[in-house]
Formats: C-alpha cells, structure tokens, sequence
C-alpha cells in the first residue's frame, strides 16, 4: 500500500475482504469518502483550492493532494474532491463560505460512487482487459485521473501509484465492474 | 497402421511424444506438432470432406489457414466447434474430429448423387427454376436446399468456455512471422519501440519452417528463427503472440487480433479462456502476410491427393510427412521443383515434373535429372483419374496452335501443383487501401498507404528469401523511425538459397478433354468451376462483383483467397477484357473465420449489461418481491404474498395504499442538482413551466419538451435555495435528460452561470404514499415540522432521517397524501427497513411499479413513455397548464406552434370506461367509432394504459383518441378479434377529483 | 473504432468514450418566436450531411463532459482538426486541401 | 426474353449451358429518355419495371455508379415484413408484402422469397405493451401479427433461450408469418432483367455528376461520366449518396447517412428456422438459404461513407446474439461488411415530389429498405408517371418535416419510463 502515500483519503475498507488477491493484483474495496462535485469559473479557483486545503488542479487529467485532501481535475470547469467521510460539512461550509458572491456549485456526491483499490504487478493489465486506455507510465503517470469507460459501465480511473489504481464507478455500476474484474483475473491463479 | 507417410526424421514435431486423436471414430497417431491434417496425411489419409454442392470426395490442399476443403468438426467435453480447418487444428491427447457434409459417412455420401447431376446444376441454377407451384418454394425446394448446404453441424449445447479481452498500445504491430516480419519486429525492437509480433500458427517461422536448403548467416532457417525469436522474447518492449491472427484493420490503425489461448491444449485449465480478443491500438503496423500459392486449374484438379507444392513441401520439411509414395508435380513456377526435389531426397517416387512452360529453367532442369526425375515441358495435366484418391493423372502438351495433344497417362499417388503465388492483401485490403495490378508479379500489390502501415516482403509481392529479409528489415526500421522517431541500428541478415521462382499461370488451362462433360474447379468449398464463371460472363454478370455473387466463387470460408485471381482471369477472358478492367471484390474482415465468442466476451448474463440495483434489493429478494427490467434496472414490479398473483398482488397494494399506507422504492428515478445563479433561469428555458417566481421549499411538476415540441420527460423540481434546484426525471430518460441539459448548457447558453450534477445515485428514495403517510415518516424525521400548513402538498425540506440528513418532498403520484425521503444512498437501506417495519404497525404494504402504474392512471396522470410516445404535445395530453403563458421561449415552444401541433383532428389524452365495468381493455387495443371496423379502418387511437381499479371497483383505462377532450361522454369501441367493446370517452381524473386527499 | 483528440483532456480517446452529435455550428436561433416554420424545420433537421470534409459536434461524455468540434473527413473518417466550442468553425476547403483529400 | 424454367435448365443441360441469353444488355446512354432513375439498386430498377410494366414508360434509363445491385440493396440482411405501428408504413410495407408473394413468378426469377416468420422479441413490460400495440394496430390495418408466450416464441424457434436466468429474459413476442426473407441479390437481377426486356436501359460504371435544371427551374436532365443526358423527369434514388445528388438539384434534404454494419457467420446445417429481432438488446438474426446465420448489427453513431464501421458495433450485436442463442458462441463469423444507411429525423421514408418540377426523391430507408423494395418501387412509378403521388405514398413527403406531422416509428417504440 506503499503507493497510496500519494494519498490518505483512499483507505481499504477495513471491514471488508478483498474482492481479490492474488500475487499478481488484488482488488480491495476503499472506505466511504467525502466527495464533492465542484463547478466554477476560473477565476474562482485559487480560493477554492485555498478553502478546500489542496490545490485545485488546471491541468487537464490532473490531481493534486494534500492531508486528507484530493483535488481531481474532471473537466476545465469540474473537479472532484474528496475528504473523509466526517469531515463532509466542514468542508462544504468551507468552500461555500469562501466562494459566497462568485459563481459556483458545489454538490455532495460522496455515495454516488464507491471505490476500488486495484494494485499489483498485474494491475493495468487487468484494468486493461475492459479499458482502452494506454497505462504505460509515459502516457498515464502517477497521479493521473480520469473517467473513461469500462466494458459497459463508466468509471473513474486514478493512478495513485506505479501499480495502484483508484476505480471508481457508480455504486449501481459497481457488481458489474468488480464482478468482471475478478473474473478477468481468474486466469493470473493458472500457474 | 502406424503413420506409414512419416519421414524417418525431421521436421519440427516431437517424435518423442506420441498423440491418439481419432477421425471419424477411427483411433490415430501422430506427435506434438502436428496439425490434424498432417498427422491424417501421415496416417495416408487424404479423404477428408465433401464439397458443399456436388458432394465430390475432397482431401487436403494447403498447409495453412486458406484450406478450402479439409474442414472438420472438432468435439471436446460436450462443445463442438464445426468447420475447423485441419490445417490448424493442433493435435493434442484425445482429440475427436469428425467430417462434415456427408450421410451417412464420408466413404458413402448419397449427397453424391448431385455430382451426377450437376449439369443440372450450373451457377445461379436456383434462380431459373424452383418457382412452381409457387407454394413448394416454403414447404418443399427451400428446405431441401437448405438441408443440402451447409457445412458442418451447429453447435448444439450453450458454450462452456470463457473469452478474454486485452486492450494494447503498442508503437509498430507486425502482422506475420516469416522472413519479413521477424526482420522487420527485430528491426523496430532494436529501436525501443513496443513491438507486437502475431502468427496465425503455432510456431513462428512461416515459410523458414519449411526451408532445409536455404541458409541465413551462415544458419538454417529454423536454427536462425529460434535465436531471433529467443532474442525478442528477452527484450521488455516486445509481445510475441502465436496462434494470435490479425484478422480485422479497422479505422485509425486499429487492428483486431484473434489469440487461440487453449484450443491446442489437451485439458486446459477452466480458469483460462478459450481465445482472447486483442485490441490493439498501432502507430504504425508492418503487414507480413506473406503470400499463398496458386492451385491450377485443370479437370479434375480437386481430387484428395492433389495438393499445392508448398503444401507438399511444408508436409515433409516441416511435419515430416510424405504426402504420397509417387508424386507428379504439375507447375507453372519454379519453386515447385524445389518440393520435388525435396520429396526426392526424402526417397519418395517424383514421377515427373509437369511443367507447362516450354523452357523451365535449366539449372532446375539439371538437378531434376542429376536426381532421375523425369522433366515434361510444356505440359500440362488435363485429368486425373481416382475417386477417394488420385491415382492417375492426365498429360497433355501444348501446341503452338494452342491446341493440347494426349501425352499420356502417369499412376501417381499424389499431385502437387503450382500457380505461382499470389500476395496476400487482406489486410491491406481492410485498412482501405487500393490494390494495384502489378504486372511484374502478375498479381494484385498493395497501393498507396491509406493507414500508417507498409506492406513487407511477400505480401507485397516481393519474393525471394533474400530480397524478404531485406524489406522486413527496411520496413520494421521505417516503421518505428515513423512511431517514435527513431533510427534503428540492426545488422542485416545474408542469405543464401530460397530465391524468388518465376512462372506463373492465372486461369483454367487449355485441355483435349469433353469441355461440357468436365470440371476444373475454381473454387473448390463452393464447386465453381470455370464454366461457372463463363456462364455468367454470358448471362451478362460485367462486374467481378455480379460473377462472384452468381457463381458465388470467392465466397466461401477462404473468402476466395486461393480462387480469386483464378476466376479474375477467366472473367477477364470470358468478358474480353484486361484483368485490371474487370475488378476486384473486397476483402472484408475477418481475415480467417473468427469466434463469436470471441466478440461477446465477458458479456453474459449478469455482464451482458450492468444490473442496477436500489439499495433495497435484498430487503425485497427476501420479502419474495418480483422484478421488472426498466433499462438497467432492476424494479420491483410487485410484491406477492404467499398464494397471490399478481393481480391480486397488485390489487392489495393499490388498496392498502389508498386505505392506510404504501411503500415504494422511488431509487432509480433519475436526480439532477442544478445550481448557480441563473439556476432559475436554466430551468425556465428548458421546461415548459414557470420557475423563477417559485418559492424556496416549493416544488413543482416539469414538463420537459424537445425542440420539435413533443413530451420526451416530465418529474417534479424542488427548489432548495435561490440558486439549487433538485431536479427528478423519469427512470429511463435520466441519461438523456442530463445529456439534453448539458448540450444546451454548453453550446447555446454558456454564459448562464449554473452547472448541473447527477445525483441519481447519491441519493435512496422511498416513497411513503397514503392516508397514514405521515404518521409513518413522523417518528423518523426531525428538522421539518410536518403538519399540513408548515409543509403543504408540494414541499420540500431539508433535515433527518434517522440521524441521517435528508431531503424531504411531499409529493405524490398516488394522489394520496405523499412523502419521499433521500437520504444519502449508503443509508437507503436502514432507511428502507426502517420504513417498512414502521408501515406494518399500520397495516401498510411495500408496492412495486405496478400498483405505482395503477395509483397514477386512477389520478389520470401521463406516465411519460407509456400514455406519450414521442408523437404527443402538451396540449394533446391536456396539460396546458404546465406551459408558462408569459414565457416568450422555452425547449419545444416554437416547435409546438408548427401547422400540424396546432391542427385539428389531433390525438388527445382521455379516460375509457367499457361499458362492461369488468372488461378490462388490452393495452395498446386501438380504438374506433364503428363497433366491428372494416379492415384498414383508420384508428380514433389507442388504450395506452389498462387496469383494474381497487379505487374505482371497476376497470378503468387510459387513451389517446382523435379530438378525445371534445368526446367526452361519447362511445366508442375498441374493436377486438370476437367483436368490438363499447367504451365512454371520460376525463382521465377517476378518482378523487378534487384532489382532497392530497391536501390532508 | 475511431480515435478521438479531447481539446479539453487533451489526449486521444476511444470513440467509445465519446458521443457524436451530429452536424456543428447550427445555432439555435436566438429567438425562436421570429423564426419561419422553413427556418425551424431548417435548425430542427436539415444537415448538409457531406460526403467529404465535415465539421462535426463530439462530447466526451465519458471523460470530462465537454462538447467540442471535430472536423472528419466522411469517406476515410480521417480527423483533420479538433477545435473547442465556441471557436469558429475553420475553413474547410483548406483543411481539405492541407490533407491532400 | 427466354423464360426461366426447370425444363429450360433441363434442356440447356443437354447444351452444356452455351446458349442462355444475356440476363440484361450493357447499352450506352442515349441523348435522351422520358426518365432517368439515378441508382440502379433495388427499388431504382422496381422503379423503372413498373414504370414500363404498369406505366407503358419505357424510355427509362436506370444510371448506376458502380454495379447494379452493389448498394445496400446487395448488403443488407434481407429481412421482409410489415409489421409497422402508423397506419401509413404498414400500408407501404404490406403493398410490398403483396407483391413479394408471387415475385418470383411475376419476374420469372426465383427470388427466394421465404415467408418463414419474422419475430420480434420483448424482454420488457415497455416492450410488451409496444408489441401488443403493434399487433392490434396491425390488425386493424390487415397486416398479419400475433402474440407468443416465450413458451411459444421458443417452439416456434427452437435455438430461442427463455431461461428465466439470461440478463433480459424473453417476455413474449410478436410474430409475423408472412414476414421472412427473400434473396437480395435475385430481388435487384430479376427487376433489371424484367425491366430490360422492356426496354429500359441500365447504364453501370455511370457516375452523375450534376442535374442540370431549366430558367424555369425544372429538371432538363443529368451530367454523367458518359456525357449530358436530357430527361423529362429525373427521379434520385441514391440512398446513402441521396444528399450528395440532391445537393446538385439544389435541394435540401433532412437526411443523414449512417455506416450500418452486417455479418454472416460460416455455413453451417439448418439451425435457424425463422427470423428474430430485438429491439431491445439490439439482435438482428436469420440463417440463409446457404447455411450461414446472417446478422444485422448496428449504426455508427457518425455519419460516414466509407462502408465500414467500429468492431465495437459488431462486439455488442454478437453478445446480443450470444445472450439469447448461446450456443452460437463457438460459432464463427465469416464475413463482416457495411453500407450506409441515409436516416430522416422520423425513420420513415420519403418517396415524393420535390420543390423542383420533374424530380422526385425515394430516401430514408434508414435500415429498413429491403423489406418495402418491390411496393417502394410500385408507388414510386405511379408518382413519377402521374406526377402526383399513389394513395400509399402520399403521407411520406419531404413536407411532413415542417408541418410536424411525422410517421415516427422510432418514437413510439424507443422511450421508456
């Protein structure tokens, strides 16, 4: 869990099994978040970063963290953040306060989605087995976010180390995407 | 029998390790390496199938996968997979092939009689005849056809294996691994490009497998294919797959591969797929195909013994096996006489060497004699003799008149032939590239590139083991200099040996036999001959295109690989024509046939489609809940108790609600938070309604219209603050709802300062509907004084739930007093078994979409999708009120003005009543003024919903009739196959029409 | 499946993460109320449906959500140009000659 | 013309087949014709058969860019019924069902017209009450179709999965006896034969390149790769190249042309008795006379003319297949290949007058042109003869956009609550 280090919002849900372990990868389902959906004109993104404690990334793909704070760049006007779970009010008074009289939204989606941790040497490749995305360390450095999608569900992909993967769906999407990630995987158990 | 046509040594199989296999039952031997059809060679097996319309007895022809004739069905624990081609079937412990299209077997086919008959029987026959008495077509010809074609049997049990899926990058993907594409991956490799290498075969190699003469830097070929291959497998940036077939070139150099994960394998472990599908995106891809010989076509060239002289070769150098004891070989191109050389060596009997030219080369003369072969020029065969097997073959010589004298009879065990080679351009062909006729190579070459990739070597018509390497070399290098921008420093290989042949011949060859009594065919799997193909030339078919579809050359499972240029020519001469004026038909994809398996993948059952479920799936799974599929969803539909169905299911549900209380999961209703300043603004531009004089904490029914002005969505819009509104849409339009926003947003109106956000999942929604509703949710909520002045119908509030925060509407589409709860979605389920404990105390029920459907048509409100279908204005579903008089715009306002919108005659939303207050309509019945219409009677309209109302004690319904809101009153029928039912045309408003006990 | 440039992500996509939108730069007028029925029949449907080079409305709908123009040549489906929206459409001919169609 | 028949094969047999006829000639254009019919697919040479069968116009030219019958018309998956919702299709669709029965003998070119049923599936409750609304308007209209239980549907195709299990379980659904198939081929050779005999000519490898109109704006007639060709009436029915001709009459068309994707799989022995379709989760399949299972996949999402597609299109469409007929996964597919498809903003077609005197317009199939070939081509001949539309086809003008009043098959099939 070395990787993760890049950031302690997203911790293994300590009262589930992995979904998954094999030597190759395994996959562990994250512990609930905070998550908030923020929306604003640029100039409203220096004192929102500064509000929310992390920066708030403007290159595209990008993440930026800080103690307990992720900032994800979803879109030029849209980034994610997250937080932990009881630190959701705060937080959102924070921002809202800060950002009174400029333009925004700010919208709590801390249980739209759920998370996976999917790490190991066989990561990208099973993550590859539904994603057309180039996961070599070139093209998708760690610290890269995205949403793309997988087989038939969209979900959200951060690299948050070499072999460490954030997977993030919609929690009705989430069966599906863990269920054919641990089949896709079965073939790693043949010697 | 003990593989008596096994070599004594050689070749690249495993003596050491001896296979049983069975064909047709019959128990076998051969050793890993070998494919079936070498291991059945070498077993003296040459009778393998039946071609598809005459039923003529049909054996090997090629060492590869364009085998038209030697396919086979392949049974393994219950799977059975038809139409394998014995050129690629692997041999492995166990393996069970059977053959195909023959009754009873294949010694004995009765289908053989159609042989007999073929002058019956010429191309496009089926369109001449067959057509009386028209009533036989169905019941009598087709089906006789249809029994008679066909290949192999189909599957007949559910598949077990599994299929992967692997999506790659990579920088230079090459396609093929003979000379020219091992020369071209090292060469990109060397640069530090990420090289793929995929072979269709086993081994990698292609043709330096079956070369024993030939050397490279001093090597044999195969000693110099292991150490490349040993030295890409130990370079980082290179993927070397075998079995793996490169069979579609899709747009943007996107290349498909097919890779064979077990099939070869005797008991594979379940754990692993069957095949895996790669995806690969390429920057730039080498084409290695290579090239395929050319069978001749001379009477009776498709008899079992008669193979291509490449096969021959590959038989003996690379599977160790003779193909016979005594060989003719019947060429027009050089690199024949290299196979008769080589079966020579190998001690089999070479006959002679029936070469067409008039002068072959003299130095291959030489070697023919030095070894006792006897060498006929200029002569051609023109019949063989044998039914299962050849056993004679038919000389002629070519006159200078064109004429063809009898040259006698030579017994011969086995024929091998040779057309010369015709470069294989599938792939190029897919990737949109144009072929171009090269009269050099008196073939069809890859033109211009139109996707980033190069032909190499054969494939490109280049031949000759040398001259290959050299452009596998030069491409792989330009390859990866145009990927990555870098420069390769690779030494090139030098070879010795394997040089290019010349001759070549394209067409049917001239013969002194009975032309209208003999066949030479064409295209062997579909028994097109080139009579066929004159035919249609006559009949007037110009178009390669036209000749291919009547004589259906070139169709089948080789996709006209080995016949094409064949029958191009013979066009070409039917039609007096040039070649390259007559055409080409399209390669498409795939290259070989590809598993279906292989496209579906993961998706089956739960992973053909994500299943959606609310948070309180398993409360509902255990309470024996049923479920409906709306779009991904799973909703439950109703809840029976022990001894219901559904209609007395549904019939307590709509009454307990109406009487005490209801519960209903209202999850999967799509949510969309819109908010920013000009939240209002956003809202009052989209939907029908007025929005911005709405009061914080009020809600209001939307009507969503797209611009032509028809209903596509509808749902209830709270107004948390000035600048947040909490948007609902229907379950199955939320997805384009969202995106019909979004579009709007951002391309018509960017400068309103407002975004929108999904929250469909962020929040679980229970509905508590009816009388006691109120006093279900009391104990639960706190922050939100529930009485009806502090939180009238129409409300909304924030505050919690069990502790939890919540958003509280009080809505409803029972027409009964009405709550619904979101609370944040990882609470849904407490709050769902909170709920339904508390409504027992009050005798209360769970109710499905069902009774939801039956609530709401007894209060006459649409259900967008199902009372509505694309075709329906507001004014026609009798909601003028939901349209804001004073807005001057709105999505669907200038669409609803156009001529038709506004016309008379227009279908209107209405209540049905049946005479008969136990008759229940159909749903989707039509609806019409007479009681027994005359067919083709135009419709007044359609029963869009039909229930029985607990509510009403009778049946009630809902419609869409022609000026409906003037007819109410009135009668009309709904004409049904024992007679029309008589019904009254009423408001759609059945039950508490006041609207009172929304309002307690 | 064809490889589509997110002007906003700014890395090249699978088409499967995007939506195609069909024909860009047809604004919806700006007030409808003056518009003929012709020239709402015109806004509502007709496109010039060119074979040849096209200027086209794409969403990352999977990705950042952003709508953006693409222009594609129709017969090869060849990218020419990736443009955000709101910037004006480029001159066609000119792609078209630039690559060489 | 030398009738077709079993005696005539017989006794041609006896001369090793040298002496049948040309099946159609190969004419140059001449200067001018009453019609010129651009696009020799099938419902172009419907076209021009009854316009000379029916119509005695028999100075008709049929311009061809390619080869005649290489369009969609040699592409598609051959599906025939009529089963339509809107009183308007199903009367275009069921012409077109009449005339199929007895085509082959009207022709004289067995067109293989097989009516083994052609069903539709439900996998929804909104699936169910669309095809009950389907199969009552239908039968007001005459048009024959009926309701089956999965139990039914699956004795009716046996290869059917109605497992309770599968991921959409099978609800029902409507068939259609009368629907099946027909030989797509055959279908365009036999009309150009018949057509031909008449007189018309069938001018292949005859690229338009202009239509050239008069000071009073009507048609004069068509600028070709073979030279000027002056016509009275000039009637486009170019299908997904409909735009590019009409762009050269000046006339706009609501109208987007779409790569549509199909596969056949190898030949294998009868194992598919019907056609079936859903809708739903997008399958298409029927197997050929040949043995193989012929399967229509779905539309690109852009428009396109390159006659190919994404794999992704047929990933989805086999995964449909595989769901529902699972034993078909070890099957394999053959052939994959794509036309384009020219789709109106209803999905209904447009066969009609324009706003330019002596040109007429047949389009929009969409993916469903096959099927209406032989009543498509009958109505179309009576338009362009009498320069008014036939009953049938009066309600599918261009106009229809504009007024609003739309035959939108896709609407009252598509949403969903």
């Amino acid at each position: 869990m070395s990787d993760l280090l890049a950031s302690d919002v997203i911790t293994p849900d300590a009262g589930e099994t992995p979904l998954l372990s094999l030597p190759g990868v395994s996959v562990l389902k994250a512990a609930p978040m905070t998550r908030l959906s923020l929306r604003l004109r640029e100039a409203a993104i220096p004192a929102a970063g500064e509000a929310f404690g992390a920066k708030l990334p403007v290159t595209p793909l990008g993440a930026e963290t800080s103690e307990k704070r992720a900032a994800l760049w979803m879109g030029p006007d849209e980034w994610t953040l997250l937080a932990p779970e009881d630190q959701l009010q705060a937080v959102f008074d924070g921002i809202e306060a800060k950002l009174d009289g400029q333009p925004h939204s700010l919208t709590d989606i801390s249980h739209r989605s759920e998370a996976l941790i999917v790490s190991g040497p066989k990561a990208s490749w099973l993550l590859n087995t539904g994603i057309f995305i180039d996961f070599s360390l070139e093209k998708f450095p760690v610290g890269t976010v995205t949403r793309t999608i997988f087989h038939k569900s969209p979900v959200m992909i951060w690299r948050t180390g070499e072999d460490t993967f954030v997977v993030e769906a919609w929690v009705s999407f989430m069966d599906y995407v863990a269920g054919i990630l641990v089949e896709s995987a079965e073939e790693l158990a043949v010697a | 029998m003990s593989q008596p046509f096994r070599t004594e040594k050689g070749g690249r199989i495993d003596r050491g390790e001896q296979l049983t296999f069975t064909f047709d039952g019959e128990e076998m031997q051969g050793h890993k390496g070998d494919t079936l059809a070498s291991a059945l060679l070498a077993n003296g097996v040459h009778l393998v199938g039946r071609s598809f319309k005459y039923h003529r007895p049909r054996g090997i022809v090629t060492a590869g996968s364009e085998e038209p004739n030697a396919l086979v069905g392949v049974y393994r624990k219950g799977d059975q997979t038809p139409n394998l081609r014995a050129t690629q079937v692997e041999v492995y412990q166990g393996l069970e092939a059977i053959s195909q299209n023959r009754f009873p077997s294949l010694g004995f086919d009765v289908g053989a009689v159609n042989d007999l008959l073929s002058p019956l029987f010429p191309a496009g026959f089926y369109y001449k005849t067959f057509m009386w008495p028209k009533a036989f077509w169905d019941r009598v010809y087709e089906p006789v056809i249809r029994a008679a074609a066909g290949l192999g049997k189909p599957p007949k049990n559910p598949d077990h294996d599994t299929y992967g899926n692997i999506y790659a990058h990579c920088d230079v993907l090459v396609a093929g691994s003979g000379p020219a594409g091992l020369a071209a991956a090292v060469a990109a490799a060397e640069t530090g490009a990420k090289v793929i290498l995929c072979d269709e075969q086993a081994e990698f190699g292609g043709s330096l497998l079956s070369d024993e003469n030939a050397t490279i830097d001093g090597k044999t070929p195969i000693e110099w294919v292991q150490e490349t291959i040993a030295k890409l497998a130990s370079m980082d940036n290179v993927t070397l797959l075998s079995r793996t077939t490169a069979f579609g070139y899709f747009a943007h150099n996107y290349i498909a591969l097919a890779e064979r994960v077990t099939e070869h394998l005797s008991d594979p472990d379940p754990k692993l797929p069957r095949e895996r599908l790669w995806q690969v995106r390429a920057k730039e891809v080498v084409i290695a195909s290579g090239a395929i010989e050319r069978p001749i076509v001379f009477p009776e060239n498709d008899r079992p013994g008669i193979l291509l002289a490449d096969a021959g070769r590959t038989y003996l150098n690379r599977y160790g096996v003779k193909v016979g004891n005594k060989v003719l070989v019947a060429t027009a191109c050089d690199t024949a006489w290299q196979a008769a050389f080589d079966l020579a060596d190998h001690g089999v009997d070479v006959v002679a060497i029936a070469d067409l030219r008039e002068t072959p080369p003299e130095n291959l003369v030489a070697i023919a004699q030095a070894r006792g072969i006897r060498v006929e020029a200029g002569c051609v065969v023109t019949g063989t003799l044998g039914r299962k097997r050849v056993k004679a073959a038919l000389l002629g010589r070519l006159m200078t008149s064109g004429q063809v004298a009898s040259a006698g009879q030579v017994a011969c065990d086995a024929i091998l032939m040779s057309g010369g080679w015709t470069p294989t351009v599938s792939l190029y062909s897919q990737s949109r590239g144009k072929v171009v006729w090269d009269e050099a190579v008196g073939a069809y070459v890859p033109g211009k590139s139109v996707q980033n990739e190069r032909s190499a070597g054969a494939a490109k018509g280049l031949y000759g083991l040398q001259a290959t390497l050299e452009d596998g070399y030069a491409a792989g290098e330009a390859a990866a200099n145009a990927a990555i921008g870098k420069e390769a420093k690779v030494t090139y290989a030098a070879a010795s040996g394997g040089e290019a042949g010349q001759g070549a011949v394209l067409g049917a060859l001239p013969h002194d036999r009975n032309a209208s009594r003999v066949k030479a065919f064409v295209d062997y799997q579909n028994d097109v001959t080139a009579k066929d193909i004159k035919l249609a030339a006559r009949e007037g078919m110009q178009s390669i295109e036209h000749i291919k579809r009547y004589t259906t050359t070139g169709m089948a499972t080789d996709q006209g690989r080995l016949s094409n240029m064949n029958a191009l020519s013979i066009a070409s001469g039917a039609l007096e024509k040039p070649i390259v004026d007559v055409g080409l038909t399209t390669f498409r994809l795939p290259y070989t046939p590809t598993t279906f398996g292989l496209f579906a993948g993961v998706a089956r059952g739960d992973h053909f489609d994500p299943v959606r479920k609310t948070p309180s799936h398993d409360w509902v799974v255990a309470n024996g809940g049923v479920y409906e599929d709306v779009g991904q969803w799973k909703r439950t539909w109703y809840f029976p108790k022990s001894g219901e169905d559904m209609h007395a299911a549904v019939a307590r549900e709509c009454a307990t609600v109406r009487k005490s209380v209801g519960l209903f999961d209202a999850s999967t209703l799509g949510k969309i938070e819109v908010v920013g300043p000009d939240a209002a603004e956003f809202l009052e531009r989209m939907y029908t309604n007025p929005w911005k004089k709405l009061a914080p904490g009020r809600c209001r029914y939307g009507l969503l219209l797209n611009d032509a002005g028809f209903i596509v969505d509808d749902g209830v819009i709270g107004r948390l603050a000035d600048d947040r509104f909490h948007v609902t849409t229907t379950t199955g339009g939320a997805p384009s709802v969202f995106a019909t926003m979004e579009d709007y947003l951002q391309t018509e109106w960017p400068d309103l300062d407002v975004w929108i956000t999904s929250t469909t999942e962020q929040y679980a929604v229970a509905a508590v509907q009816g009388p006691k509703a109120r006093e279900v949710i009391a104990p639960f909520i706190e922050g939100i004084d529930l009485s009806a002045e502090a939180f009238p119908h129409m409300s909304v509030k924030e505050g919690t739930f069990c502790g939890v925060p919540c958003r509280l509407f009080r809505i409803s589409f029972t027409g009964e007093l009405g709550f619904e709860i979101n609370v944040p979605r990882r609470h849904g389920k407490m709050m769902w078994e909170t709920l339904a404990g508390e409504i027992e105390k009050h005798n209360g029920t769970a109710y499905g979409t069902e009774t939801m459907h039956v609530l709401r048509a007894e209060k006459g409100y649409i259900i967008v999708g199902q009372d509505t279908d694309g075709t329906v204005t507001p004014q026609d579903a009798g909601m003028t009120w939901a349209i804001g008089k004073k807005k001057h715009d709105f999505v669907g306002k200038r669409g609803l003005e156009r001529p038709d919108l506004v016309a008379e005659n227009r279908k209107q939303f209405v209540g049905l009543l049946t005479k008969d207050p136990k008759v229940k309509l159909e749903e989707g019945a039509q609806i019409t003024v007479a009681q027994n219409p005359a067919t083709g009677t135009p419709a007044e309209g359609h029963v869009t919903s039909s229930y029985y109302s607990p509510a009403m004690g009778r049946t009630i319904a809902l419609a869409i009739v022609k000026n409906g809101h003037a007819l109410h009153g009135k009668s009309l029928y709904v004409p049904m196959p024992d007679g029309g039912i008589e019904v009254e045309v009423t408001s759609p408003i059945f039950f508490d029409k006041e609207g009172a006990r929304l309002n307690v | 499946m064809l490889l589509v440039y997110c002007p906003y992500c700014q890395v090249e996509r699978p088409e499967t993460e995007f939506s195609c939108r069909g024909q860009a730069h047809i604004a919806r007028p700006s007030d409808p109320a003056e518009v003929t029925d012709e020239g709402w029949v015109e806004y509502l449907y007709m496109r010039d449906n060119t074979k040849g080079v096209y200027a086209e409305r794409w969403r990352h709908i999977h990705g950042c959500g952003r709508f953006f123009n693409a222009v594609r040549h129709t017969v090869s489906d060849d990218f020419l140009k990736f443009y955000k929206a709101g910037e004006p459409m480029p001159d066609l001919d000119e792609l078209a000659k630039e690559a060489g169609k | 013309m030398k009738r077709y028949s079993f005696l005539e094969l017989a006794k041609n047999a006896f001369s090793a087949h040298q002496n049948w006829g040309r099946q159609w000639r190969a004419p140059e254009p001449k200067a001018e014709y009453d019609v010129v019919i651009i696009g020799a697919g099938g419902h172009g040479l419907a076209t021009a058969y009854y316009l000379a069968k029916e119509h005695g116009v028999r100075n008709v030219a049929v311009l061809e860019k390619g080869w005649l019958g290489g369009g969609n018309t040699g592409r598609n998956t051959t599906i025939v019924r009529s089963n339509y919702l809107w009183e308007e299709s199903a009367a275009l669709y069921n012409h077109a069902i009449d005339l199929w029965d007895g085509l082959s003998q009207e022709l004289n070119y067995n067109v293989m017209y097989s009516a083994r049923g052609v069903m539709m599936l439900a996998h929804t409750v909104h699936d169910v009450q669309v095809a009950q609304r389907h199969i009552h308007a239908n039968r007001l209209a005459g048009v024959q179709n009926e309701w089956l239980t999965p139990e039914q549907a699956k004795e009716y195709c046996p290869p059917l999965n109605i497992s309770k299990d599968i991921r959409y379980p099978v609800m029902g659904a409507a068939l259609q006896r009368v629907g099946g198939t027909a030989r797509h081929d055959a279908v365009a050779w036999g009309y150009a034969r018949g057509a031909d005999d008449m007189g018309v000519d069938i001018i292949q490898n005859c690229l338009v390149t202009g239509i050239k109109r008069g000071a009073d704006g009507a048609v004069e007639g068509v600028e070709t790769a073979k030279g000027f060709i002056k016509a009275k009436k000039v009637a486009v029915v170019a299908a997904g190249n409909t735009t590019t001709v009409m762009d050269m009459a000046g006339v706009r068309m609501p109208l987007e042309s779409f790569p549509l994707q199909a596969l056949v799989s190898e030949p294998v022995k009868p194992a598919f008795p019907c056609v079936v379709m859903s809708n739903t989760i997008h399958a298409y399949i029927s197997q050929s006379d040949k043995g193989e299972l012929v399967i229509g996949a779905g539309t690109d999402q852009f428009i396109s003319y390159s006659q190919t597609g994404g794999i992704h299109i047929s990933n989805h469409t086999i995964d449909a297949i595989c769901e529902l007929f699972p034993h078909f996964r070890r099957m394999r597919m053959l052939r994959n290949w794509g036309g384009i498809v020219d789709v109106t903003p209803d999905r209904s077609p447009i066969l009609s007058k324009t706003p330019v005197q002596g040109l007429y317009v047949n389009c929009g199939w969409g993916t469903g042109g096959f099927k209406a070939t032989p009543g498509s081509g009958h109505v179309f001949a009576h338009t362009i003869a009498k320069d008014e539309p036939h009953p049938i086809n009066a309600p599918f003008t261009i106009d229809r956009f504009k007024t609003g009043r739309l035959i939108d098959e896709a609407a009252a099939a598509a949403v969903a609550h």
